[in-house]
């Protein structure tokens, strides 16, 4: 039983560009770290492939993409903050309307 | 394999620093000043990275651990000294400068997070732990930004920087994962040798780039560089600081370990880009600058346009062995001498920032008037900034001029000559706003710790003239030893 | 004895030093600074001095040399000395700031702290005096860019109404210029082989024909913007009236008495000798420049209304003939070129004190209100004006005239190889130039000195030539007679030197 | 003693006179004056120590010592005495005290009579030095300085316009023929590489120098000695130059100064020599010039003026008579003139001191009221107009004796220009000296006889100009062998010139009588000439010629235009470079910098606070577009990866 | 086709059509719940991998944990729940900027391993959570650590009220 490495490479490819079309497309805050989410899950299906793949002996695909899930926790712990932060003092969560700098 | 401690113990002994600020902050008694409060925090803080000096200091060279993921040499151990000296001052500024709201031993405990992440990326060897040290570094620097919780802009602040930062990420880790099947391992050094066994495949190269893309964020290069400005404009002025230098400079030290021994072998497809962007970003950056009326947002995009020059060494590797050391060392250099400039503007914006409550031009007119001080050592700053001898930041440039005319490339130290040229227009601006106009206000009253970090950056910035050796002469050429 | 090996560094690091201490002064002991100003200087002049009796005049090759490592990851050096070229500017320069310390101990220019603007006079001389004697080329630009933030700063705080747009063009003019002359710096060290920044060294190599002569051509081009912005010679020379005109007296004196030598000098120092080939091909683009500069400027001065820019402009006039005389590649060009720096040093600084003073009593400055009868007026003021104006139309016996005659001279008789009947159009043109400059001096003194006191100024009490002007005055005016008179004083030195580098320059 | 050994003094002499007045001479007794007066006294006494070991028949005495090294060019400073020098001496240093002590009753309670002798014991000596001076440089270092004392003392009496423009005119015009000065200098250094003037002169005899340079070098030269000695087309000062107090006039302006440009061509008379045309130039610049300064003096009112275009008209004699008799001719009638028209100017002065005018129509009948000054004044004008024994008849008749041996069409064209003029010298000269001292007063107050102090110079002048031209007579002749050298032989008698010049001298005389010789006539004959006054009474347009055609545009248009041009096309270049960059940034941030952007909104939208809603749309700073940038960054480096750069 | 590639399109296709959603619904929970089953998806996928350790990891973080956070965030933020527009102005330039990302991506990576094939035999349980304590990855450990606390302690710095 065997799959062709580029195949998960190539879903891979199209998650992280449909994360990526979230992250500009999308007026909700929230959505947009849903984007970025689907960005950092395309990252990891790289890794555990190629781990797949490569079955190296120190599992760095695999541990890397643990390290992954962490940094991605952090990040959206982070983010949600200052999704709230921004609702607090501007009572909106579309970045759209986060444009207080002009120039 | 055993886990060599004491080569670990610079980013160790900040990152427990952090956590004892943060504990020691909770245990006192809500009845003791903010003040008080802050004292406290800083002298910890300070305390943890004179500690790490210490073993900065007494570490030999060259030392590894961590199976060759992590290698002291001595590249690594000037950035380490440089971050902690750079963070020293970002700390007497923050005393100097923060507002009285903000928390200081969040405030501190974030700092020293970042700060840990920053110590470790130069010694990284390895793509999973130069992620996770970037990503330490940036993740609390996205709070640090929004601290200024009074005011709406410090939220976008916070937004720009973190939504910039993460997509960039992203990248990044997409291109790591590339790399990492493509060499088989996470490895730098296994890397290098798999770039140079077949540097010509767009998958290598499309996974180099966008390494190359997280790091090209951080130092704010175009096109990744629009959080800058605004991210610099609302977050608190000591984080605009911190942000600006070394932050920058952490992105720098990613960027110096990837190019000069990573990538070194493809050094031919990436290295005209590199070039290139390193044209557009100081071109930009002084160009927009002249626009600018709020000096932070100037310095802001002066600091995109220091980026660019500091960029133009990473543009020379692969150029010869002889010229790759003394890029190397040209920028090592320039960014000390640029953060000792940089870091003394913003503490003496900070100061303003402090009395007046802005930091348009109008809150700096007549500042030489009221107080000499300040009014010197800013113009000292912004000379020094523009590269006009005899301040520290000629010897920079000149640096990096002579290494791009020693590897031929002269049409970028003529680019940059001539950005140069155009820089002086709004760094004279600032002068001019500060010792023109009648003073508008009083005498400053400065703190003692922003006057400590505006003595220290002044005399850096002055005084190099005077023993040129003493900085210039301290990176050797080749620093970055081969595991 | 360390004499010889210090001297030269301590008159350059004493005011540097002396201006930190002013600038530190507390603010209630702010009287002070115009005090240790007049003190710095003085010290700085006296080791200047000091330097001149160590000084060998029958000798022509660097003298009181001092080498000491300074940048060794570029090889630079801090390597100082003097020459026969060099030692009238650099003393000159030490003189005329003392002189300008002593002036400003009455006429402190308003606008700003006393403090502040003695720390930048003695800031400006450190600069001045270290560009004249900087041996290598990293340390002569060091020098050079110093003397740009004070004079900048000098003109836009404590300068009339105009300053700040003169000062920020003066800025820019000359970082523009001094950017291209950087470059051309960097292409010398990298062509040198080995490579150095070293003056010494890189004449040796220039002379022995070490650049080809296309590149030095480039490099020409580079150093030539530099230093003709600085001179300035035309058409490069727009930055010059206005920078004269809104500068305070004292910045007026320095910027024309020492800040324009800085460019003529580095032709002689640097360009010529290490760049021999280009000099010769570029020697008659620069001599025709110069020509035009001294009829150019003499017409310019005919038509101006306001006395400080009329001194202004004949500067133009006056560096042209300077330049005149280098650009014939002759010992006698030379010799002339460096007696004209030394001349226009005194006289026009002079002039620029006058200018200041005369400004002080009637607080105007167009020639139309002062309106004449100053003779009558003050007597004593007007005397010392139209002796320093007939000085400056090259009266012989006084300063003026031996820089002047014997630039025609050179100019007439340029080194072989140059266009002939070219530089004797030069020459012509130069020579019609003494007529217009003797035509706009004494117009300017009709205006001014002659005819009756006009109603406005009769009832007006001025007190005429005071004692510290008189004090400050006295050096320049007793040199502008004795270099008139006996022009050895400046020959006797330039000459072995000229005939030492002209003779390397082949 | 030997005289030509301390000759060195004599310049020097009143120099320190002039720095001790200048410095001390107002508080000491007589303000100053007696300190000159010694100091020219002085230099008189070691001129005819001078003079007397020279008609002793010594020889040529040149001392030069070593000043200033620069390059290949060696200058010295040293003296030449000869037969030139010491007869030059003895003109100056005697007219020069003349002046000095006639000077201390003329002007008698000036403001500045202690800086008005500062500066004529100062001109003395740098004319004197002029003389001495062995070499070219030291020659136009003496050169320029009498050129400034001028300048100084023609506006002596600064406070009226008209003085300081006389004297400017003076210095610029003069100042113009320099420029041809200074060149020659360059251009004789260079062919020779010496700047002395025996050394030159050898070698352009030897003929060392090309022709063709010794004739451009001795033409350039010449320039300068048509300026100073106001020959045409630059005489046009001089007669403006009488604006300066009466003595100046008599020293600087008819004796000394003006004859600067003839001693300078005697003085280089080989170099000249051996350039034939530059000799024959001299002459015919000489016969230009002293016909139509002898037409200008018979129309004027003012005594001065007379007597300037006079001085003009004989110095150009003196220039014909270098020019084609060599230079004892030239030199002989400067030595006689140097008397004869300094004792016609202190007379003048001398009349103006009494009728406080310049004007002839102001005078008149002042014979019986100031014998003296008529007695002396006409000893000088009939000096003038050549009639023997008188000094200037021999010099005079000298000249027109060369003009006549010389032949050729130069030598026709200056014989008949000296005879002509000779004729209307005596004319004019008469003219004033009846206007004056005939007729009624038709002044204003009571004219006196002037002191002995102004009175004592007249006379010894007056003795001079009548028996000072015996030396050079012909039956005496020592005057060529002192300035040519023992060979030089005296010419013979000719007696058709003799009667040609002592008959259309009394001609002329008779005529100025027979018009003149009762006073004013009702309309003056000069004046009534229709077109040919209108040409004269304005100097043939050619001050108006050189005021309008050149100094005013000079001085107006063509500077202001060079200054227009200054101001908005070289400095408007620099400004405009500047906005050019200025718009250029601003095209490069709203465009560039705003990529992706939809439109150029900035700090124009912040500025504008009610367009801001308006402009929310377009509003640039979306968090969003940055995430863009970065991620279409990554595309574009992704093509670039896929391309391979 | 063998039975690896079977499972591996079902999956793929399951993930991708449920991001398609994700970045597409009109409504912000159900944009959450799409997320779950992509996320789910995903694990799946890492089974098939082999990486069981982490496929488990997948299913209690991201689904445990990360997608409660994001709906207590739209929950805080007060996210409108109901048809509305969702796009930016922008939505254009993102999708050209992913469409060409995903062109390119996706061509790079077709062609990068011709032949390459990742077995599957022996898809187990394999040692992850061994592997993390290789002392390679001491530090990073220690980093993330550090860095999760920044986090926490950054969120609630931000997020809570004004005191």
């Amino acid at each position: 039983m065997s799959l062709p490495l580029h195949f998960p490479l190539v879903l891979a490819a199209a998650l992280f560009a449909l994360g990526a079309y979230a992250v500009v497309a999308r007026r909700n805050g929230v959505l947009v770290l849903m984007g970025v989410e689907l960005m950092l899950n395309a990252v990891n299906l790289n890794l555990v492939s190629f781990w797949a793949y490569l079955r190296d002996s120190l599992l760095a695909g695999q541990v890397f993409a643990l390290f992954v899930v962490a940094v991605a926790a952090a990040e959206v712990g982070v983010g949600l903050a200052i999704v709230i932060l921004l609702f607090r003092t501007r009572e909106t969560a579309s970045f759209e309307e986060a444009d207080l700098f002009r120039w | 394999m055993k886990v060599d401690l004491s080569a670990l113990a610079a980013p160790l002994a900040v990152g427990s620093g952090g956590v004892v600020v943060l504990v020691v902050d909770s245990l006192l008694p809500s009845s003791v000043l903010r003040a008080a409060r802050r004292w406290v925090a800083a002298g910890i803080s300070l305390a943890a990275m004179a500690l790490a000096g210490w073993f900065v200091g007494r570490a030999g060279t060259p030392g590894e651990t961590l199976g060759g993921a992590y290698v002291l040499d001595s590249f690594s151990l000037y950035l380490q000294g440089f971050f902690l000296v750079a963070g020293a001052v970002v700390v007497l500024v923050s005393l100097g400068g923060l507002g009285d709201e903000t928390p200081p031993g969040e405030f501190f405990f974030l700092l020293l997070t970042s700060l840990t992440g920053m110590l470790t990326v130069p010694a990284s060897r390895d793509l999973l732990l130069l992620f996770i040290a970037v990503e330490t570094a940036s993740a609390p620097a996205f709070v640090l930004a929004g601290l200024e919780r009074k005011d709406a802009r410090s939220a976008e602040a916070s937004l720009k920087f973190f939504l910039v930062g993460v997509v960039s990420a992203a990248i990044m880790l997409f291109g790591m994962s590339w790399l990492y099947g493509w060499a088989g391992s996470t490895g730098l050094a296994e890397i290098a040798r798999a770039v140079g066994a077949r540097p010509r495949d767009p998958f290598l190269l499309a996974a180099l780039f966008f390494v190359m893309v997280g790091f090209g964020f951080k130092v704010s290069a175009v096109p990744f560089h629009f959080w800058a400005p605004d991210t610099y404009e609302g977050a608190p002025v000591p984080v605009a600081a911190f942000l600006s230098v070394a932050s920058k400079t952490a992105g720098f030290a990613g960027l110096a370990v990837l190019c000069f021994f990573a990538f070194q072998a493809a050094a031919g497809f990436w290295a005209p880009l590199v070039a290139a962007a390193s044209v557009v970003t100081m071109s930009l950056g002084n160009v927009v600058a002249l626009w600018q009326r709020n000096v932070v947002r100037m310095l802001a995009y002066s600091s995109i346009a220091q980026a660019g020059y500091m960029l133009l060494p990473l543009a020379l590797v692969g150029r010869g062995e002889a010229t790759d050391g003394q890029a190397l060392s040209a920028l090592l250099l320039y960014v000390a001498i640029y953060a000792a400039a940089n870091l003394g503007a913003f503490a003496v914006v900070s100061a303003v920032k402090r009395q007046e409550g802005g930091v348009f031009f109008s809150d700096f007119s007549g500042l030489g008037r009221r107080s000499p001080f300040l009014g010197v050592a800013m113009t000292a700053f912004l000379v020094s900034l523009a590269g006009i001898p005899p301040l520290a930041g000629f010897f920079g440039k000149l640096l990096i001029f002579l290494v791009a005319i020693r590897s031929g490339a002269v049409w970028l130290a003529v680019v940059m000559v001539l950005n140069s040229v155009v820089s002086i227009f709004y760094y004279v601006a600032v002068a001019k706003e500060m010792w023109l106009p009648e003073p508008a206000g009083g005498a400053f009253r400065l703190s003692p710790s922003l006057a400590l970090a505006v003595s220290a950056a002044a005399l850096v910035v002055m005084g190099l003239v005077l023993w040129p050796d003493a900085l210039l002469a301290l990176p050797p050429s080749a620093v970055l030893a081969s595991p | 004895m360390w004499i010889e090996r210090w001297a030269l560094t301590l008159a350059v690091v004493v005011p540097l030093v002396g201006a930190g201490v002013v600038a530190l002064l507390p603010r209630e002991r702010e009287a002070l600074a115009k005090g240790m100003g007049v003190v710095v200087s003085g010290v700085a002049l006296l080791f200047g001095l000091l330097a001149l009796t160590r000084y060998d005049f029958s000798l022509g090759g660097m003298q009181l040399e001092l080498k000491l490592p300074w940048i060794r990851t570029v090889g630079a050096s801090y390597h100082v000395g003097v020459d026969g070229i060099s030692l009238p500017l650099f003393v000159l320069t030490l003189l005329l700031t003392f002189l300008c310390a002593v002036y400003t101990l009455r006429w402190m220019p308003e606008g700003g702290s006393a403090k502040a603007f003695t720390a930048l006079v003695l800031l400006l001389e450190t600069g001045m005096a270290g560009t004249f004697i900087a041996l290598d080329l990293i340390l002569f630009f060091v020098f050079w860019e110093l003397v740009l933030v004070p004079m900048y700063f000098l003109i836009a705080i404590w300068g009339m109404e105009n300053r700040v747009y003169a000062a920020i063009k003066f800025f820019l003019y000359t970082v523009f210029g001094s950017v291209f002359m950087l470059l051309g710096f960097l292409a010398l060290y990298f062509r040198a082989s080995p490579h150095t920044f070293d003056v010494v060294e890189l004449v040796r190599m220039g002379s022995s024909g070490a650049f080809p002569r296309a590149f030095q051509n480039l490099v020409f081009l580079g150093l030539f913007l530099g230093f003709a912005i600085k001179v300035p010679m035309w058409p490069f020379h727009t930055w010059l009236p206005d920078a004269h005109t809104e500068a305070p007296t004292v910045g007026s004196v320095l910027l024309a008495g020492i800040l324009l030598k800085m460019g003529t000098y580095g032709f002689v120092r640097l360009a010529l000798p290490i760049l021999p080939e280009a000099s010769r091909d570029w020697a008659p683009l620069i001599g025709v420049l110069a020509a035009i500069a001294i009829v150019y400027g003499a017409l310019c001065c005919l038509a101006q209304r306001d006395l400080k820019r009329l001194i202004a402009f004949s500067s133009v006039g006056h560096m042209g003939f300077v330049m005149l005389g280098i650009s014939t590649l002759s010992r006698v060009g030379v010799n002339a070129a460096v007696y004209g720096m030394v001349a226009h040093g005194v006289i026009t600084g002079m002039l620029f004190f006058l200018a200041g003073s005369i400004k002080d009593r009637y607080h105007v400055r167009e020639i139309q209100e002062i309106g004449g009868g100053m003779l009558a007026k003050l007597p004593y003021l007007g005397g010392v004006l139209a002796y320093a104006a007939i000085a400056s139309l090259g009266l012989p016996g006084l300063a003026g005239f031996w820089g002047e005659v014997f630039s025609l001279l050179a100019a007439f008789n340029p080194a072989p190889g140059l266009p002939l009947g070219l530089y004797r159009g030069l020459a012509v043109a130069g020579a019609v130039g003494t007529v217009l400059t003797a035509g706009y001096f004494l117009w300017m003194l009709q205006r001014v000195n002659l005819g009756s006191v006009p109603e406005r100024w009769i009832a007006k009490p001025m007190p005429d030539v005071v004692l510290t002007e008189w004090v400050a005055w006295a050096p320049l005016l007793v040199l502008i007679l004795a270099l008139g008179v006996y022009p050895v004083l400046v020959f006797g030195v330039t000459n072995p030197a000229v005939t030492t580098f002209l003779a390397l320059g082949r | 003693m030997d005289f030509y050994r301390i000759a060195w003094l004599i310049p020097i002499l009143p120099l320190i006179g002039s720095f001790l007045v200048l410095f001390i001479g107002k508080r000491t007794p007589g303000r100053g004056a007696p300190i000159a007066i010694l100091g020219v006294a002085a230099s008189l006494l070691l001129s005819l120590g001078v003079f007397f070991e020279m008609i002793g028949g010594r020889g040529v005495y040149e001392r030069e010592w070593h000043w200033l090294s620069i390059g290949p060019a060696e200058l010295g400073i040293g003296v030449r005495v000869d037969g030139l020098a010491s007869v030059m001496f003895v003109v100056v240093t005697v007219v020069s005290l003349a002046v000095h002590v006639y000077s201390m009753g003329y002007m008698h309670g000036d403001k500045r009579y202690t800086w008005y002798f500062a500066a004529l014991s100062l001109f003395t000596g740098s004319m004197l030095n002029l003389v001495v001076a062995p070499n070219l440089i030291q020659l136009l270092v003496g050169w320029e300085l009498v050129g400034i004392c001028s300048y100084l003392l023609i506006g002596h009496w600064w406070e009226e316009k008209a003085n300081s423009d006389a004297a400017i005119k003076a210095f610029i015009t003069t100042k113009s023929g320099d420029v041809g000065f200074v060149l020659g200098v360059a251009l004789l250094f260079g062919a020779t590489h010496t700047f002395n003037m025996r050394e030159i002169q050898e070698l352009a005899v030897a003929g060392e120098i090309p022709r063709a340079l010794v004739t451009a070098g001795a033409v350039l030269l010449f320039f300068g000695a048509i300026g100073k000695s106001a020959q045409f087309p630059l005489h046009v000062w001089l007669p403006d130059a009488m604006a300066g107090p009466t003595p100046v006039s008599a020293l600087i302006h008819a004796a000394t100064m003006v004859t600067a440009g003839v001693y300078m061509v005697a003085r280089l008379f080989e170099l000249f020599a051996s350039s034939g045309a530059a000799l024959k130039e001299v002459a015919l610049v000489g016969a230009v010039t002293m016909l139509i300064a002898a037409l200008l003096a018979m129309v004027q009112d003012d005594i001065k003026k007379v007597l300037a275009y006079s001085t003009i008209s004989q110095l150009a004699y003196m220039m014909a008579g270098v020019g084609l008799g060599g230079p004892a001719a030239g030199v002989f009638h400067l030595y006689t003139q140097g008397f004869t028209k300094s004792l016609l100017f202190l007379g003048a002065g001398s009349l103006i001191h009494a009728v406080h005018s310049n004007n002839l129509s102001e005078m008149g009948g002042l014979r019986r009221v100031m014998p003296v000054t008529y007695a002396t004044f006409l000893v000088g004008t009939l000096g003038m107009a050549g009639i023997p024994p008188l000094a200037s008849f021999w010099s005079k008749d000298e000249i027109i004796g060369a003009a006549a041996r010389a032949g050729g069409g130069v030598g026709q064209v200056v014989f008949v220009a000296a005879v002509v003029t000779a004729f209307l010298t005596a004319f004019y000269m008469g003219r004033a000296l009846f206007l004056a001292f005939e007729g009624e007063y038709r002044g204003h107050g009571h004219p006196e006889e002037s002191p002995p102090v102004m009175t004592g110079p007249l006379v010894v002048l007056a003795v001079l100009a009548a028996v000072a031209g015996l030396v050079g007579a012909p039956f005496v002749g020592a005057f060529s062998r002192w300035l040519e050298g023992a060979g030089a032989e005296a010419h013979p008698v000719e007696p058709g010139v003799l009667a040609l010049s002592v008959g259309v001298a009394v001609l002329g005389l008779l005529a100025a009588w027979r018009v003149y010789g009762r006073g004013a006539p009702a309309r003056d004959p000069t004046l009534s000439l229709g077109f040919l006054t209108r040409v004269l009474v304005n100097k043939y347009y050619l001050d108006d010629l050189y005021l309008k055609g050149i100094v005013r545009p000079v001085q107006y248009p063509v500077a202001r235009a060079v200054y227009w041009t200054n101001q908005r096309i070289l400095d408007g270049a620099v400004n405009g470079a500047a906005i050019l960059a200025r718009v250029f940034s601003r095209f490069l941030y709203d465009t560039v910098d705003q990529l992706g952007v939809d439109g150029a909104v900035n700090g124009a939208g912040r500025l504008v606070g009610g367009l801001g809603r308006a402009l929310r749309a377009l509003q640039w700073g979306r968090v969003q577009r940055y995430a863009a940038a970065a991620l279409a960054g990554a595309a574009v480096l992704a093509l670039l990866a896929l391309l391979k750069v | 086709m063998n039975p690896g590639e079977v499972f591996f399109f079902l999956f793929g296709a399951a993930v991708l059509v449920s991001a398609f959603f994700v970045v597409t619904a009109t409504n912000v929970v159900r944009a959450a719940l799409w997320l779950v089953g992509a996320l789910l998806g995903v694990a799946a996928l890492y089974l098939l991998l082999g990486a069981g350790f982490l496929g488990w990891v997948q299913v209690l973080v991201y689904v445990g944990a990360i997608v409660v956070l994001i709906l207590f965030g739209l929950m805080v933020t007060r996210a409108p729940i109901g048809r509305q527009r969702l796009e930016t102005g922008e939505w254009w330039l993102g999708a050209g900027v992913s469409l060409v990302l995903l062109l390119l991506l996706s061509f790079i990576a077709a062609r990068a391993f011709p032949g390459a094939r990742i077995s599957l035999e022996g898809s187990a349980l394999t040692g992850t959570g061994l592997g993390i304590f290789n002392p390679r990855y001491v530090l990073p450990f220690e980093l993330v650590s550090l860095l999760l606390l920044a986090a926490l302690v950054g969120a609630i710095l931000l997020a809570r009220r004004e005191q």
